[in-house]
């Protein structure tokens, strides 16, 4: 039972660092300036390994269990777990598949997503489950970057012309309806969070607010106004956007077509 | 001094194999030279990275993707090593990216070919990188010091790069019918345009002399070529694969393997830019420029605003 | 032997349709106006039945055969035809796999592909392969109305505004390298010729110029100045564009991901 | 005439079921009620062709993509009739449109979910068209004449594509374990926004009562909406599947279904412009329409340019 909590846990952390290394790939080979080229790839390089740390260590979980979802199937390894669970199945926050979009809204979407990281995993750090716990405090050090990173391009663009700054707002206007979602845990985060290995990430949404807001301010960004916009969920327990289908189509095209083949 | 002179002392330093620094005087030809192809260099990196980041979604795999991935970074990074290098023979980068988009400067012919099976990023890493390391070793000892020291660095990441390359055509050599026909389809398509990476032969070759003198380059085209091939022909063995050459043949008295002759018909064509994808690159490197102008704008603008403020703080 | 050069050059027709129907089916819903989303999309249909036609056909063929290219495989059929091959497999011209662009690029690829297609199939309509004649001119009814369809939009474009004239040029100039190949035989289609069976397209050029030329002339679009360009080809011997490649991961998504059901 | 004289005409044809045509006089209130109730309709039928649109690319049978394509094309053809319909109210099809965009006009909030899986799109077809048929064969006889004529047209087509999405389910639910389950989670997630469709209840609907006395509506929400429940409820069987409805339940004395409370709160939200879609879907018609400006325009331009010369021609 407590397997099968931390199981859904994991993948839900090792989802949303794969859906959004993947969407970050996107612009390797195509960044407004080589040097931030660079700097996008190697956030996305981080989170993927994030992911296939955590997907190891689910398909750990899954293998050992027992389960009737383990019987008769091939071996859980971090590719099956990757490659071959639908869209239904993947339990990332919606935040994570939206659109690149233009620069700013990779910026924003990065900025939210890894200083919500951040908050997780210094609490995930301390997780009785030494796993869990090892792998945050391993990736903290990379998140940590992930947010000065994505904080000072924040700043960069609410700060540097008229069209940077209004491409920030217009991205805001994009993303900020799926920010609620991080702090809304999902039923196996609760249960985690009661098992004592997983974070109640509702408890994070004040201090990641003051950090945002903080960010903001420096950015001459608006830090009020948004109080009681609605907030878009879904996607921890599924039900996603309809982008996450083609993320999906092209990510697994390759294990789809050629099943049960080594690369 | 008098230019005679200086070129005497520039001339002697090359004899002795001293490295020429960025405030050396150098003949005006050797520095064009130098522009041209250190650029030339540098585009390849930077849009080498689109046929192998079309697969950068789709990888079969976790971990090849993760490296595929590191790849893909690390021609940025050469190309950030070869702007640098070009920099400090006085152009900006900006001016060299221009040449690029303008379509007055080149880049290696070779990516003007598409990616169209998972086999041809292995490909590329085997032959593609195999072929550039034998260019870019001979260049660690080139004459002028950045260009040379640039070299050293990207090589040791080169070779890996060919490893890993080698390493994805093992898997699908080892793999089901499918991977195995994936595998020698690559090395099909990829064989020839790889063969002319090394360019013309010698007798053709219209930069090659002067370069030579001048010890920018160190070996000839040909003899490049037949050291990819005598490597390349070894290596295949491995695979069980074969290169799609009738030709190809051990030539014991030699001590080299000869082959057949190449296609220049097609390789002057992908040159002038008939490539299949030349225009689709060029596209893709504009685009990712043009989109990109109000990002560098608004970078620079505040970081003139950062300044202001600083030196008000200070003042 | 025969039966085998018939099959790719059905498989060849087949694709040809198939991907362009793909390609115009991505306007349905986004359409610059409802009766042109209606229009595109009437072709889209008309494509997509062509197809499924030529790929019953196809797989007639290799059923019958008893080739080792059917031994120990499931039956052969339009969905496996369409859903199982991967893009080295492919045949299409790469005209058909072209990006939509913009409307005016959409609507050339179209005027282009129907002269052509409407060419072709007036020929094979006395093929001796009833089957092959048979559908030819059942679509032959349909290929007038897009040849119509879209030599009208490329009037209206190029002798409409300033924009719109633009535009077509700038179509013209991501399009014209793609046209030579329609009219290069690939080795099945000079077999297939050869036999009697097919139509030798190199025979189709002279026309074929003429009636684009006309059309242009009437666009106020240049009719000259193209000669000797470079011509792209391949794909009809499966060298696509890098295209195909995500076309595919698309189309054949779900057929990969859940092999063997009936939907 | 007075306009008491001639709202004494226009009640009495309605008393007596003739209908109310173009040129005749009607009450302000009458024609503004239709205008907002025939664009609406309007605005569904194509904003409605987004979330099946979705699968179109990625439909698992050339049969079914070929029914999906045309099933999509028939809604952009009621679209088209209803704006005609509209327009012989007096506004033009731009100015409905242009509603739209700004958000000022509704369309049915159904169109606000996801389409997820490809059981989607046959939950779509058998309950989202299930219920649109319902209201619209009801409007078959609507008193004003051009609108119950345009419902005639679209009811034909609406009850084939009824069937094609109970059929898609049909397909799964005889499928593979895996197909079941997509067929009985696209019940679950479309089968309460559906009920949804017929609006609020009888008691909260605010335009109902006059829209019933000028015969505009023959049934109330709550009528159509127990119909609804009475077919769908005989249909699931078929499927083997269930309804997400733990208070459904056959009532032998009313001779109808009982079924459990909608959640009014998550309509009220998503009518509201809070449902998971709302902005996608209008950026997506935005986009469409903007970007499609130039080619509006240059049509337009070519037709004048084209009367000219036929003008001068005949001159």
């Amino acid at each position: 039972m407590t397997n099968e909590i931390t199981y859904n846990y994991t993948l839900h952390l090792a989802d949303n660092a794969l859906i959004l290394a993947q969407r970050n790939s996107e612009w390797c080979g195509h960044g407004p300036v080589l040097e931030q080229d660079i700097a996008i790839t190697n956030i996305s390089l981080d989170l993927i390994g994030q992911a296939r740390s955590l997907y190891q260590y689910a398909a750990e979980l899954i293998n050992g269990s027992g389960s009737p979802a383990s019987e008769g199937k091939q071996a859980a390894s971090e590719d099956t777990l990757a490659y071959l669970r639908d869209s239904r199945e993947y339990k990332n926050c919606l935040l994570a598949e939206q659109p690149n979009g233009d620069w700013a809204q990779t910026i924003l979407r990065q900025f939210f997503f890894s200083t919500y990281q951040f908050l997780l995993y210094q609490r995930l750090q301390q997780s009785p489950d030494a796993t869990l716990a090892a792998i945050a405090e391993k990736s903290l050090k990379e998140v940590t970057y992930h947010v000065r990173w994505s904080s000072e391009w924040v700043i960069r663009l609410g700060d540097g012309t008229e069209e940077s700054h209004d491409r920030l707002l217009n991205a805001l206007d994009e993303l900020w309806m799926f920010t609620g979602e991080l702090f809304m845990p999902a039923g196996y985060e609760l249960e985690a969070a009661k098992a004592g290995i997983g974070v109640d990430v509702s408890t994070l949404k004040t201090e990641w607010e003051q950090r945002v807001n903080e960010i903001f301010a420096e950015a001459t960004i608006p830090t009020s106004g948004r109080e009681g916009g609605w907030m878009q969920s879904g996607g921890k327990e599924g039900v996603h956007t309809e982008q996450l289908g083609f993320i999906l189509a092209e990510l697994q095209s390759m294990q789809r077509a050629y099943p049960g083949s080594e690369w | 001094m008098s230019v005679q002179e200086l070129e005497k002392i520039f001339l002697s330093k090359i004899e002795q194999e001293i490295k020429i620094e960025p405030k050396d005087w150098m003949p005006d030809a050797y520095r064009k030279t130098l522009v041209r192809q250190i650029s030339q260099h540098a585009h390849s990196e930077i849009v080498g990275m689109l046929p192998e980041g079309n697969w950068i979604s789709r990888a079969p795999s976790l971990k090849r993707k993760a490296i595929l991935l590191a790849k893909v970074q690390d021609e940025a990074g050469h190309g950030l090593y070869l702007y640098s290098a070009a920099e400090t023979l006085g152009t900006t980068r900006e001016q060299t990216i221009n040449d690029l988009h303008s379509g007055k400067a080149k880049y290696s012919s070779i990516f003007n070919y598409p990616t169209l099976t998972w086999g041809d990023i292995g490909a590329i890493g085997w032959l593609v990188d195999g072929a550039a390391i034998l260019n870019q070793v001979m260049l660690c000892r080139t004459s002028y010091g950045p260009y040379a020291r640039a070299m050293v660095r990207i090589c040791k990441e080169e070779s890996f790069h060919q490893r890993q390359g080698f390493d994805i055509l093992l898997a699908l050599s080892k793999g089901t019918a499918e991977q195995r026909a994936m595998c020698q389809d690559s090395i099909n398509r990829w064989w020839w345009p790889s063969l002319m990476m090394f360019g013309p032969h010698d007798s053709e070759s219209t930069h090659s002399e002067q370069s030579t003198q001048w010890k920018i380059k160190r070996m000839s085209n040909d003899e490049l070529r037949q050291k990819f091939v005598d490597m390349i022909a070894e290596q295949v063995k491995v695979l069980n694969m074969t290169l799609p050459d009738p030709h190809l043949k051990w030539n014991e008295q030699a001590k080299h393997y000869d082959f057949g002759e190449i296609n220049w018909t097609e390789f002057w064509n992908v040159v002038k830019g008939n490539g299949p994808c030349n225009k689709q690159r060029l596209d893709a490197r504009r685009k990712a420029w043009d989109e990109g102008a109000w990002v560098r704008e608004a970078a620079s603008v505040y970081a003139e605003k950062r300044k202001a403020r600083q030196e008000k703080q200070i003042a």
